[in-house]
């Protein structure tokens, strides 16, 4: 039993619209001051709270937008403060996993418990980074009410990281796995 | 006192659980399906676990998980909220035999109260008004013709296991029994994995009246005022108030006694509700008990100043009642409004992101509810989204307060039942007090 | 008694004079310029209440909203209700008026009460549309506390609109009179 | 009763008085300056009136804009809030001349008790307690200096005009008092206009107590309790509670009387506040009267469930008091913070954009603010913001719900006073209810 994790956009950004026109700068110099000129645009509009910018000029329009909502989602979970022993992280941005995993097969926790790498504390784990796993190998344990879940792989494949420490807490659908379905021994 | 609690459940009950924890000096868990990660309930308690996918079943009334959450956060108890696993004697039961407290009952007062047939059997053993009735589960057509006959037609069969207005059916004439028995039956199967259903007379322009209850671990136990939850659509609560138009305070003192005497008939513990029927020569009648907190426990709070959320987390560590029936004084009039995403016609659900929130505020006015600006109604459990409830020095002062309040609540980017709540309480009926279970049907064909 | 008011960018609707070097900055110097004045137009924007402004000249055209505030208040007017008999319309589009009064000046009381345009009941208005003004010269009376206050044109010129019926209140700084200062009899 | 009443005042209050016509059934007009077209209170109303500038001398005080504005849309009161016109003897008088009712205390009452050295030599005739101090106005230095003598240093050289801790000066010795007397009686001259200066002793470590009190016209007169506005900074109350916990039931029974008389002495009317200080053996002294609502209000309305705005309407109109002094009766116990739009360190005013505002609910929290997510506070004004107020049933409940609220509330863009005030509650002194005036300067050197 396992889950892909699917592949998400970012979901806050600040869009910077930018016209094709713009991008003709001819000289890296031109591009540079052009680059600066539009960060200060962004600066004052922002020092200005503002919510949107244009500015046309012979052709070239440059228009800037900053969505409040964006602020609010961001800064929300800074600030309730709340979240103290995360089991997992929810709120890092769901890119950073994306990237990493382009092409990568996650295995993640069908259930709530305690994740074990071996079937006893002095056996030797089930597997390690580097290792070539084959489809319904089983790959680690997680204790749920006492009872021993082996979760096993989805796919033939290498092993690239073992995301969770032995003994350490998952919660539902946490990512355990990284493997690389398209590696051969 | 409890280090920390597990709090298995959702939207504003979760939060209101937490802000309770966190006034006891509690740490709390929250559990969460994928679809609530980022639910204000989750923000706001110390820790979280995700247990399960959206669909309920497989998160929030997932027992394993939520007991496993439990675990390996080290909670040394779990509150249920209402709905979900709040009344689920099994779940209570498993609690218990892992050393983790369940806020709420023993699983035996669920086990019994839970089955609707049976808590009427106790309840009128002991001498108490019980609505004519057949005497417990109905094995066939032909029982249920007879104990119609028996009591006297329009009436109603009910499952067993029921609640929330499913698996019921009301029959008028003998003709009309096969028929609706065996729709009770199947959709009560259906519906609570149970077929057993029972039968009791049809009151035509009853009040639901129900009396909150509380009961500590030494046998002392104490009655706080009525609800009167008249006002209902399809047997939903819509708006609840307290103190009742219709009860005086020799009718209180009386239905009390009873509601204090069927819980007592069951060693209860902890807070709960004993619901009644009361028809229009104020005879009341025992319909069924509750063993959970209510959605409109807060209307009972604003008259009575007793935080019931604390209570039962009290109570369930083994303190005794933080007071004593003398003690509790009602002290003006409280309204709760339940707002929904819902269009305020057709009753359709409307899930979405609210694009702009700002609640209602300022003296007697109270919101509990789990939402903000940006904050997005999934579409996987129930459309209740806030609570308005007022408080006032009579029922006047909290009718106008409730107006004043819906007409500053913005919910913007859903549609919300608050248009209904306005017209509701523009309604000189409803204004006068002259309600009973059939006035929403009635309000909303007119 | 009367009272002068003085001459300022109102709140919405007053001539906004561009600086004449704003058209076609060409050099890193022009530049700078460009982005004070822009930093200008948004402190006359926000100083004016304005949710956006829309400038073009000789092929440069700025637009700066300000949205967020606004998006407030127009939601909040529909949804509150509340705003019953509402002397001034406040949330209308300020775009409209500006266009219209593009050089124009708009002559605004100084004070709450209720506008006159004639000195009694049986006179004849001391101006209409169309009338050519001098400085000085008496346009209405604003009545408040009983007291007739006439208010005078700040400047010659042709009045191009009156803009309150006799008889009806008028709020502090609410627009009365456009008058072209540039129109010659 | 009135039908429509302009609300003479911005923020929180504005929104107040306006909540509780909207409760009375009357219409309201909000007037406002340029800087505040975008108001809550503006959009509140039913209707609205721009009378000036941001200058608050050029609007918001601008008597002849405020009466224009009445007089134009037919409004038949005026309710002036708290400070701006609240206490302007002349604009009471020119709202009874115009027959807009001045929804407060008479003229004469605002004249007699607006003079602070008047007031005291009133009230010490009738033989109650008053800080020792000067009779009445100091003509000189040398007067300043004799009175001093008598009374023994330190004393405190006040506005009689003052309020708000300007024109006040302690004086330790006789050398310091002609510096401290000219530079009163300048501060005085360019804050009230009027440089008329009194002088009294100067406590140590005193408590500010405060009592309620509201007269009707046919000479009935009850007190609602105290409260205790100890915590201060610079003279400006930042958390208030009641009852105090240095109060006990027969100082509240006799305070209350003096409270009473010193009113009856002046045949006041309406609301109004006497204030005392209180020393550390439980003497107490007449320190001034406060004729008009007074920020915390909130705090007395939650443990009486009195609305005092709409008490102070309907005895405006004519009405008698709807209670007598048998019927108040205080249940549980009421804190309010003050939220300042400040750096909670350097107390520098911040004013700007909320990008983000959640404010905390649930059972015993009340919001007072006219703030919400994108709100813009404008610099022209008073840094108050919100106003945080719990009700519990004990000091430690509200204490403890005051904690969950400040934490659940979320004001992003501006720097507030949030995190002082969750400081002072977490403090063990303010938990053991050890403070008095100078409680906080030294809590913040610590």
């Amino acid at each position: 039993m396992s889950r892909k994790k699917p592949r998400r956009s970012k979901r806050h950004g600040t869009p910077i619209v930018l016209p094709g026109s713009f991008a003709g700068a001819t000289s890296a110099q031109d591009a540079a001051a052009q680059q600066r000129q539009i960060q200060d645009l962004i600066d004052l509009l922002k020092r200005n709270h503002l919510t949107e910018l244009e500015i046309e000029r012979a052709g070239v329009r440059i228009r800037v937008r900053h969505e409040a909502a964006v602020k609010t989602v961001s800064a929300a979970v800074s600030e309730a403060g709340g979240t103290g022993q995360t089991v997992s992280p929810h709120t890092s941005p769901p890119n950073e996993l994306a990237e990493d995993t382009a092409g990568h097969i996650t295995i993640t926790s069908p259930i709530v418990g305690t994740f074990y790498r071996s079937p006893s504390p002095d056996a030797d784990p089930y597997v390690e980074e580097g290792d070539f796993v084959k489809r319904g190998q089983v790959l680690c344990i997680v204790e749920a009410m006492k009872l021993m879940n082996e979760i096993e792989s989805e796919v033939d494949g290498r092993i690239t990281k073992i995301l969770v420490e032995s003994t350490k807490p998952v919660e539902y659908g946490q990512a355990l796995f990284l493997i690389d379905p398209k590696a051969t021994p | 006192m409890f280090k920390k609690v597990l709090v298995a459940n959702r939207g504003e009950i979760a939060l209101r659980v937490i802000r309770a924890c966190k006034e006891l000096g509690i740490k709390t868990v929250a559990i969460h399906s994928e679809a609530d990660a980022a639910g204000m309930h989750v923000r706001a308690a110390d820790e979280r676990i995700c247990v399960g996918p959206a669909e309920s079943a497989l998160s929030y009334r997932n027992i394993p998980n939520v007991l496993s959450a439990a675990e390996i956060t080290g909670a040394d108890a779990i509150h249920p909220g209402y709905g979900f696993l709040s009344e689920n004697a099994h779940f209570a039961e498993v609690c218990e035999s892992i050393g983790v407290k369940f806020i709420g009952p023993t699983s035996e007062n669920i086990a019994l109260m839970g089955d609707k047939a049976k808590a009427r059997e106790i309840v009128a053993r002991r001498g108490l008004p019980v609505t004519p009735g057949s005497p417990g589960e109905l094995k066939s057509e032909q029982e249920a013709r007879e104990a119609a006959a028996k009591i006297g037609y329009p009436v109603i069969i009910k499952a067993a296991a029921g609640g929330g207005g499913r698996g019921m059916r009301v029959v008028n004439s003998t003709d009309e029994v096969a028929r609706a028995f065996q729709a009770a039956q199947a959709e009560a199967k259906s519906t609570f994995g149970n077929d057993s259903v029972y039968l009791e007379r049809y009151f035509l322009e009853p009040r639901h009246i129900e009396v909150q209850i509380a009961a500590d671990s030494r046998g002392h136990v104490v009655y706080l005022g009525e609800r009167d939850c008249s006002i209902q659509r399809r047997h939903q609560k819509l708006v609840e108030e307290t103190p009742s138009p219709a009860v005086d305070e020799k009718l209180r003192r009386e239905i009390g006694r009873v509601a204090v005497e069927a819980v007592k008939a069951v060693h209860y513990r902890n807070l709960g509700t004993v619901e009644f029927l009361l028809d229009k020569d104020h005879n009341f009648f025992f319909m069924e008990m509750n063993t959970r907190i209510q959605v409109e426990h807060p209307i009972t709070e604003m008259v009575t100043g007793i935080d019931l959320i604390k209570e039962q987390i009290t109570l369930a560590n083994g303190q005794p009642l933080s007071f004593r029936q003398p003690d509790i004084r009602l002290t003006g009039h409280s309204l709760e409004c339940r707002i929904n995403a819902e269009d305020p016609e057709k009753f359709t659900p409307s899930p979405g992101v609210i694009s702009r929130y700002c609640a209602p505020g300022g003296f007697g006015v109270r919101v509990d509810s789990a939402m903000e600006s940006n904050a997005v109604v999934v579409p996987y459990y129930d459309s209740m989204i806030a609570k308005v409830i007022t408080h006032g020095r009579d029922r006047l002062e909290a009718m106008a307060r409730m107006r004043r309040a819906l007409d500053e609540f913005v919910i913007e980017g859903i549609k919300t039942t608050i248009p209904l709540h306005k017209r509701i309480l523009n309604d000189p009926d409803f204004q006068k007090g002259h309600v009973s279970t059939t006035y929403l049907e009635r309000f909303l064909a007119s």
